[in-house]
């Protein structure tokens, strides 16, 4: 089956975003194609590059990582709910003058227009909060 | 292909920024021509109040957002009676034009969907 | 004497049940951000004490205050907060 | 026939109440998260609908699943989801 | 100088960090010399739960955050019957050495206090 | 009076950090004193000078930047919960081996003793969620 996730939760003050991790490792183990992971509401903070989690700790971000690397999933951060929360790449950084920035690949900001895709285009789409 | 989406709204607006990132994916839905339906249940029927005045606490207008759904021919709009009567709502308190359904009838208009999707 | 900020939506979170379960009889309410949901809850047409709510946020959501409530501004807020030993919020 | 995923204690959030009220009699339910905190919770000894509870999010919280829940893993949790028309997440 | 601080405790942990923040500005308080009590009020009361097992979720355990709060002399740990009966949770299940009081008791227990602050 | 303030609230997913800032001015206005405000938990996000709101929202960040400019108030934003949500200064961006940072004063980075310090030293503390 196809999976896609929704991941609202923002990752060090929830558990959703370990839910999805997990769920997302399942789906691989069992075969599941994962069609793309769509952050969302406080769930973009996942794709900051800055996070540092102390050492017993998941570093949720690494993880997603890892696993996009593995199994070239598509991780989808939503451009107007990153921006106004501070997660952008350099090209953002750039357009919106700033020095700094903090969303590298794999993760890639992108539009809603994803999240319908992924909605319309897999058999399942999960929602993480 | 155009697909039968439901949103489900069960936030109240302005405490939370969901609400809002719903109506989002709504307008975002429906410029890529899929049949979108709104439920509002809960808390979400809280949504289309009417006389929101949201500008002293610095927000933009959920009402205002909600109001431009018949541009983007958007018309099926759902709120369940239980909820608006649980908190002292009625269809006169509402800003824009949905259909009171009651609780027994979400069910069937759920699984009539092809998508659905709650925020 | 307390002062008691409701600050969600007492239909889907428990802040205002938590909260009147334990109030004193000297303390007072206050209703601010989606706490002003609470405007015409059950739960507050049976408590005695003083209830204030925060007029910008019960206008914002379109709610209208019952005269059982006082709509005050951010000026009675601070006012109310400097009067009371302590300020609980309740999210 | 739908999948519930409840992802909030019942006890400070009305994600399970509301799910509950609108539940179609072929649905199933699945307490994940804080929504674990909802096993011993008067509203679920009352449906008829099959309930499952994710075994990590439980045992992490101390929490014991009565009889008429069946705990489950990620294994099945992923099982279920690709076995329902409808996944719904309430938080 | 040492003040009489209560934190109340209403959070259940795992779901959310508060319930973990807040024990850390326990923490710090102590190390402070302060003289704190906590409250274990709503769900603050599936803190105190025995037994929690979250290396599985991958999450510190609370439980061990809370078992070293005699070292730092911390000892008034108080929980509200009523919500722990509502939770149906008794004495037994519980992992650390509380006093259960009333709801009717947490009035006063607030109002001796010099600074209360929730998580 | 000497107040204080706990912001707990995401700027952008609640509306506590709105209507911490309205607070602020006020107790201002009147003539309080404004010793601290404390970010903590998801209100740390309020730190991020990489926070691109829309024009027409309120820029919190900002907002409280210049507050902190015109009455030299404190903004002290915990430096346990910012790291792990990737909130950090130049100096914490070179210890965790970060090409790049979002926090620059007037806000700062520092422990729960200073919470502890605004709760005691303060008349009152107002916690925002």
């Amino acid at each position: 089956m196809k999976f896609s996730l929704l991941v609202l939760a923002s990752p060090y003050s929830q558990q959703g975003g370990l839910s999805a991790l997990q769920f997302a490792k399942t789906c691989l183990d069992q075969g599941h194609q994962l069609y793309r992971v769509f952050f969302y509401h406080e769930g973009v903070q996942t794709a900051s590059a800055l996070q540092c989690p102390q050492r017993d700790e998941v570093n949720l971000h690494d993880q997603w990582k890892e696993l996009a690397d593995q199994h070239s999933i598509d991780l989808v951060t939503c451009i107007a709910a990153a921006l106004k929360r501070g997660i952008l790449d350099e090209g953002e950084a750039k357009r919106y003058e700033k020095d700094h920035f903090n969303l590298n690949k794999p993760f890639e900001l992108s539009g809603l227009g994803q999240l319908l895709d992924a909605q319309i285009n897999s058999d399942q789409l999960i929602t993480f909060a | 292909m155009t697909n039968e989406i439901l949103i489900i709204a069960r936030s109240a607006p302005y405490g939370s920024s969901l609400a809002r990132e719903g109506i989002d994916y709504i307008l975002t839905s429906a410029a890529y021509d899929q049949d979108i339906s709104i439920l509002f249940l809960g808390d979400g029927v809280f949504q289309i109040l009417k006389d929101q005045n949201p500008a002293d606490i610095k927000l933009k207008s959920h009402l205002a957002a909600l109001e431009i759904l018949p541009l983007y021919d958007i018309e099926k709009l759902y709120a369940v009676k239980e909820d608006l009567l649980e908190r002292g709502l009625d269809i006169n308190q509402l800003g824009v034009k949905v259909t009171v359904i009651e609780r027994s009838q979400v069910d069937s208009l759920i699984d009539s969907q092809d998508k659905v999707l709650s925020f | 004497m307390k002062l008691h900020l409701i600050q969600r939506s007492p239909f889907s979170n428990s802040a205002l049940k938590d909260c009147l379960n334990t109030i004193g009889e000297n303390d007072s309410v206050l209703l601010m951000q989606d706490g002003t949901y609470s405007l015409n809850h059950p739960l507050l047409t049976d408590i005695k004490n003083p209830t204030y709510a925060l007029l910008q946020d019960s206008s914002a959501r379109g709610l209208t205050t019952p005269a059982s409530t006082k709509a005050i501004e951010y000026d009675e807020f601070v006012m109310l907060c400097s009067q009371h030993k302590h300020v609980l919020s309740w999210y």
